[in-house]
């Protein structure tokens, strides 16, 4: 292997462990897990939801995340990225990580098959604040993609269904191919009590019988009423920005949008000083959002 | 002004000494020091038998000594996976063993506060960076007071001095006391003070009793306390023009200043300026390997790199030299502040005497103090 | 650059079987021009004309492909030798690639020997594709002359 | 037409600029000047006035040593008209960048002025204050002063220009010889690699070389890329010698031997020794006489039927 990866530092040619510190469970090095099941979620097949399993019992054991948390993702020889976890707490393991074909993890992800193996480590990250929505309506808006840290979260909500009012799910994409979740968008959600399931799409084709507008305006259209609501948001820069403008005409303040940033990880643990908006990590710090804390970071985004 | 905590341990080090003192270290530990290479003072390890071309008196290294605790490179974990013949796959993960001990030897006082700056991004929060632990647990430092402070010097803006001890184990004084005049212009001796755990053990070695190191002479104690006040009261030339740092909170309301792009002009986004600071931390990471077997280490990175914050779709946050010179000088100057209550930076003026083009901290600091809110 | 991709990795896999030992092979590493050198190669594999197995053919499109730094990389990877091979000047299927090669090549060869790596390391030759004998030949007298002067451990060991 | 503006002395070169640079400034020729003036410390620092007021602050001295050229490529995107002060070398930074095709001729304004020689900003700095001064008051410089690259020399005045302040000066041809590349080569094969390993080790690869370098000037580097990874992200002599050997080779031919790598080098890396190299084969070689002097078709972009053969060549 390289000689080279010390550099200029102390050379580690004659290593003493000390402190015991270099046992398993160091905070950069990974858990050992495995790609059990790999199903396409778009039609175009750049969006697909891996089942992932970790090698040692008590690792899964030790795990727990909550809605809006992420895990950072490796895979060995190309590298690790920062992925929001798809599934629900409540759904327990195999973890289910809904991921876009973007850049070379992604890629290396979207080319490998059950079976392989990937590294995980994790949660990481703040969470939704659902201990405070309590008796509040839920107004959720998703594009595409954006849908994979929502999912989780709906279903979480959907799993304490009593503590929360009317759940109204309001989801988009570029077209019918392009809808992810289709089990949970036709199915699985809209049979639940007091739920209602709003789609749509920029551009139907011969199977799509459903509106066709593009999300905020679609929005609009809805008027899903203010009060005593939490609308929590998330898809492409482009969809968030109109999106936020029609939640503020319909009412909503700062206080009650939600949403989730991404920036480019590398520790995902706020020490490698990157996702950094103004004084905030998203990883750490994020990357949950309220609207009003937003507008309160310098706008670098 | 933090009080002056009070020394474990004094001692005498006679300057003939040193070479058997650091011989005497190096046997258990990795030494690291400043040595003179072709007209550079360059901070590395030092090879057994250098212990003469250690440069006590460069005040500034080219690098700083942060590779002890953040090696440009370092590995963190190997991997190695491999397939059955049923195609079964397995992987295997090796965290890296912990560092040799290192001993950062004739450091200045400026770098090793700077050393305290990295704990508290690596130590503290939800989560401890066990390797940067394990390599700081096993650093001592061992600091050298200034004599006479160089012309890009400005730890005194921050609270610091030439003869601090902040985040050294033991600070050498030349026992003349601070002056002018070149390495064998001192007094022959060093007094050694201890002021942690670490320094003592140092200090009552009996390898350093060998080397020379003694008891400070009866009656000599007052000199001694002469000679480190004067030290720790010693000014710096930019320190005194700049005055103490206060620019926190008037950079709160400065994001959108014009003034970034104006000084970044100017800015060839290279990254000298953060890779010879001592304070500057931030890393990336990446796997090198073939055959389905490698390692990954975390290396360090600049934000002035444009590719620092390119994101793997495409989107770049900050593609402008105006957004990238704002962030090094923003994190250093108010983000760090808001998050730790202190500044990332320690005055060594290594920015100032090597960024190509003249653009360094002093200077910025100097004009954001002008800047209209 | 998928090209320059598979070249990458071919080179790094091809350095990961270099190890030094009693029965060391050399390991060379040979950019083909996909319309002369490497219709050459070929017809030498099925002419069954003898060679030595230790070189590692990438085909390019063109002599003229053939970037510097491939070369220095191989190198860095833990190539022992590296070989181009191209149409003969004047018989380049793109008309003048493998002119702009020679000169890139002569300027890299007398770069690498200051670099302190050995130029005997690094050799260019022109072979067509009805050069079968040419190819085996040359693969024949670069593997002998590597083989004596050893692994290249200087590179990749750095 | 080029203008042409007599001055005698340093000091009325630089008033000179100023006034020229007013001009452009005030008449709209240009919305921005790119000059130097005298920063923090003293030393000048790369300049940009935008208005006329501003162009009172541009310096014109023997520290002037920094390449302004490749800031062109900031100022890339937009239609404005931009203003630039060269000297000898400066000036072939800049035609590397219009050969290059980098920036357009139209949107340049070019003010020439011959050079009689800079100095070292690290050794001026060193010198005792009174010294100093009388130096940068045109007095009388020690050899050992000047900045190395004035050593070979062979371009004073400058070779793109729409205003010349000042005569040219006398013109005398310089052989281009590389005393260093010659005493490199008589070393054994072995001590030279120990030689550039321990350059290679000593980088911090800061890539200020590159980005200083104005014949680096692609719009996107590949030392950038991560696919494919042309140098690896971990620092060390192997990845250093990758860095070096890409960059030197990518200016191989283009390389207008300003020196700028070796002077920005804060680890005191002799860069030179890596470039000349180049410049001495490629003359040899292909007969090229004055290499680092931009021409339309680089060396290594042509060919001639009659080059050396290569193969079996060792």
């Amino acid at each position: 292997m390289n000689a080279n990866l010390v550099g200029p530092g102390p050379s580690g040619e004659t290593p003493v462990v000390f402190g015991g510190s270099a046992a398993a469970g160091r905070l950069l090095v990974p858990e050992v897990a495995t790609i059990i099941d790999i199903r396409d979620e778009t039609a175009s097949g750049d969006v697909k939801t891996f089942k992932v399993r970790m090698d040692r019992p008590e690792a899964e054991e030790a795990w727990s995340h909550l809605p809006g948390q992420c895990a950072m993702v490796s895979v060995f020889g190309v590298g690790e990225a920062m992925i929001s976890i798809t599934s629900s707490p409540t759904r327990g393991w195999p973890l289910e990580l809904s991921i876009k074909r973007v850049g070379r993890v992604t890629g290396a992800l979207h080319d490998s098959q059950a079976g392989d193996k990937i590294g995980l480590r994790g949660p990481y990250g703040n969470r939704f604040p659902t201990e405070e929505w309590k008796g509040k309506n839920l107004l959720f808006v998703a594009g595409g993609i954006g849908l994979a840290p929502v999912r989780c979260l709906i279903d979480y909500c959907l799993a304490h269904r009593d503590q929360f009012g009317h759940v109204d799910i309001v989801y988009g994409a570029r077209s019918p191919g392009d809808l992810c979740f289709k089990d949970c968008i036709f199915n699985r959600w809209s049979r639940q009590k007091d739920t209602t399931v709003s789609l749509t799409v920029d551009k139907g084709d011969e199977t799509w019988t459903g509106p066709t507008a593009l999300v905020p305006m679609f929005l609009e259209e809805l008027g899903p009423s203010p009060k005593n609501a939490v609308a929590i948001t998330c898809g492409p820069p482009i969809m968030i920005k109109f999106t936020l403008q029609s939640l503020a005409k319909l009412g909503f303040t700062d206080d009650q949008i939600v949403t989730t940033l991404e920036l480019k990880m590398q520790c995902g643990v706020g020490k490698c000083g990157r996702c950094n908006i103004g004084d905030k990590y998203v990883c750490v710090d994020g990357p949950v959002f309220t609207l009003s804390q937003i507008k309160e970071l310098p706008n670098e985004f | 002004m933090a009080s002056i905590p009070v020394p474990k341990a004094t001692k005498l080090v006679p300057r003939t000494g040193l070479g058997a003192w650091i011989r005497a270290l190096t046997a258990g530990s990795t030494v690291m020091a400043p040595v003179k290479d072709e007209g550079k003072s360059l901070f590395r390890e030092l090879e057994p038998g250098e212990e003469d071309l250690i440069d006590l008196h460069t005040v500034h290294t080219v690098n700083s000594p942060k590779g002890a605790i953040l090696p440009q490179t370092e590995a963190l974990l190997t991997y190695q996976s491999t397939t059955d013949g049923e195609g079964g796959k397995s992987l295997r993960l090796e965290p890296t063993a912990g560092p040799r001990p290192v001993i950062l030897f004739g450091v200045r006082p400026c770098d090793a506060a700077a050393v305290e700056l990295f704990n508290n991004v690596f130590l503290t929060g939800d989560f401890v960076d066990d390797h940067y632990k394990s390599r700081r647990d096993g650093l001592t430092v061992v600091a050298v007071a200034c004599r006479q402070p160089a012309k890009a010097c400005f730890c005194t803006a921050f609270d610091l001095s030439p003869g601090g001890e902040r985040g050294a184990d033991v600070v050498l004084y030349d026992r003349s006391g601070p002056g002018r005049g070149t390495p064998d212009a001192g007094s022959g001796a060093f007094y050694a003070v201890a002021y942690t755990d670490k320094g003592e053990a140092l200090l009552e070695s009996s390898e350093a009793a060998a080397a020379g190191v003694a008891p400070v002479p009866a009656g000599e104690g007052q000199d001694l306390g002469r000679v480190v006040a004067a030290y720790r009261g010693l000014e710096t030339p930019l320190g005194a023009k700049l005055g103490r740092v206060d620019v926190a909170s008037k950079l709160d309301n400065l994001f959108e200043s014009p003034y970034w792009e104006k000084v970044a002009a100017r800015c060839i986004s290279c990254g000298t300026c953060t890779f010879v600071c001592p304070t500057c931390y931030c890393f990336g990471v990446a796997d090198c390997g073939a055959g389905g077997g490698g390692v990954r280490f975390r290396y360090w990175d600049s934000c002035k790199f444009p590719q620092f914050m390119l994101m793997a779709a495409g989107h770049n946050p900050r593609p402008a030299k105006k957004a990238r010179t704002r962030q090094r000088f923003m994190h250093k100057l108010n983000y760090y502040h808001h998050r730790y209550g202190e500044y990332l930076c320690v005055g060594c003026g290594r920015c100032v005497e090597s960024c190509p083009v003249g653009l360094h901290l002093p200077q910025v600091v100097g004009e954001v103090r002008g800047l209209e809110q | 650059m998928a090209g320059s991709q598979a070249t990458e990795r071919q080179a790094r896999e091809v350095a990961s079987e270099s190890r030094p030992g009693a029965d060391w092979e050399p390991v060379i590493v040979a950019f083909l021009c996909n319309w002369c050198s490497y219709a050459g190669a070929d017809s030498a594999g099925t002419g069954r004309m003898v060679q030595p197995a230790n070189v590692r053919i990438i085909r390019v499109p063109c002599s003229g492909r053939v970037n510097p730094r491939f070369i220095v990389r191989a190198f860095q990877r833990g190539a022992d030798g590296v070989l181009v091979s191209g149409c003969h000047p004047g018989d380049c299927h793109y008309s003048t690639g493998n002119f702009y090669a020679r000169r890139r090549l002569l300027v890299l060869k007398s770069y690498l020997e200051y670099l302190g790596i050995d130029p005997r390391r690094f050799e260019t030759h022109w072979c067509s594709a009805s050069e079968g004998q040419k190819w085996a030949d040359i693969v024949r007298s670069i593997s002998e002359t590597v083989k004596a002067l050893g692994p290249a451990q200087t590179l990749a060991g750095l | 037409m080029p203008r042409k503006l007599d001055v005698k002395t340093l000091g009325q070169a630089q008033g000179a600029l100023r006034a020229e640079a007013r001009r452009l400034l005030t008449d709209g020729t240009v919305s921005v000047f790119l000059g130097h003036e005298e920063g923090w410390d003293g030393l000048p620092v790369a300049f940009f006035a935008a208005t006329p007021e501003e162009a009172g602050r541009l310096v014109w001295n023997p520290l002037v040593a920094f390449n302004l050229a490749k800031y062109l490529l900031d100022r890339l995107a937009g239609e404005e008209k931009v203003g630039i002060v060269v000297n000898g070398c400066g000036s072939l930074a800049l035609d590397r960048i219009l050969k290059d095709h980098r920036f357009p001729r139209e949107r340049l304004y070019v003010v020439g002025i011959p050079c009689t020689g800079l100095l070292d900003p690290e050794k001026v700095l060193a010198l005792p204050d009174e010294e100093r001064e009388r130096v940068l008051e045109g007095g009388e410089a020690g050899e050992d002063l000047y900045l190395k690259r004035c050593g070979w020399c062979d371009a004073p005045n400058p070779v793109v220009y729409d205003t010349l302040i000042g005569d040219p000066v006398p013109d005398e041809p310089v052989a281009q010889e590389y005393p260093r590349v010659v005493e490199l080569e008589a070393m054994t094969p072995e001590e030279r690699f120990e030689h550039f390993k321990g350059l290679y080790e000593k980088c911090i690869r800061c890539f200020a070389c590159r980005n200083v370098c104005p014949a680096c000037n692609c719009r996107e580097c590949s030392l950038d890329q991560w696919e494919p990874l042309w140098m690896g992200r971990s620092t060390g002599a192997s990845e250093q010698l990758m860095y070096h050997f890409i960059r030197a080779f990518d200016v191989a031919g283009r390389c207008i031997r300003c020196g700028e790598c070796e002077r920005v080098c804060s680890v005191g890396i002799p860069l030179m020794e890596l470039n000349d190299k180049f410049l001495k084969d490629i003359s040899e070689l292909f007969g090229v006489k004055r290499p680092h002097v931009p021409a339309d078709i680089e060396p290594l972009g042509q060919f001639a039927l009659e080059d050396p053969d290569l193969e079996g060549a060792v």
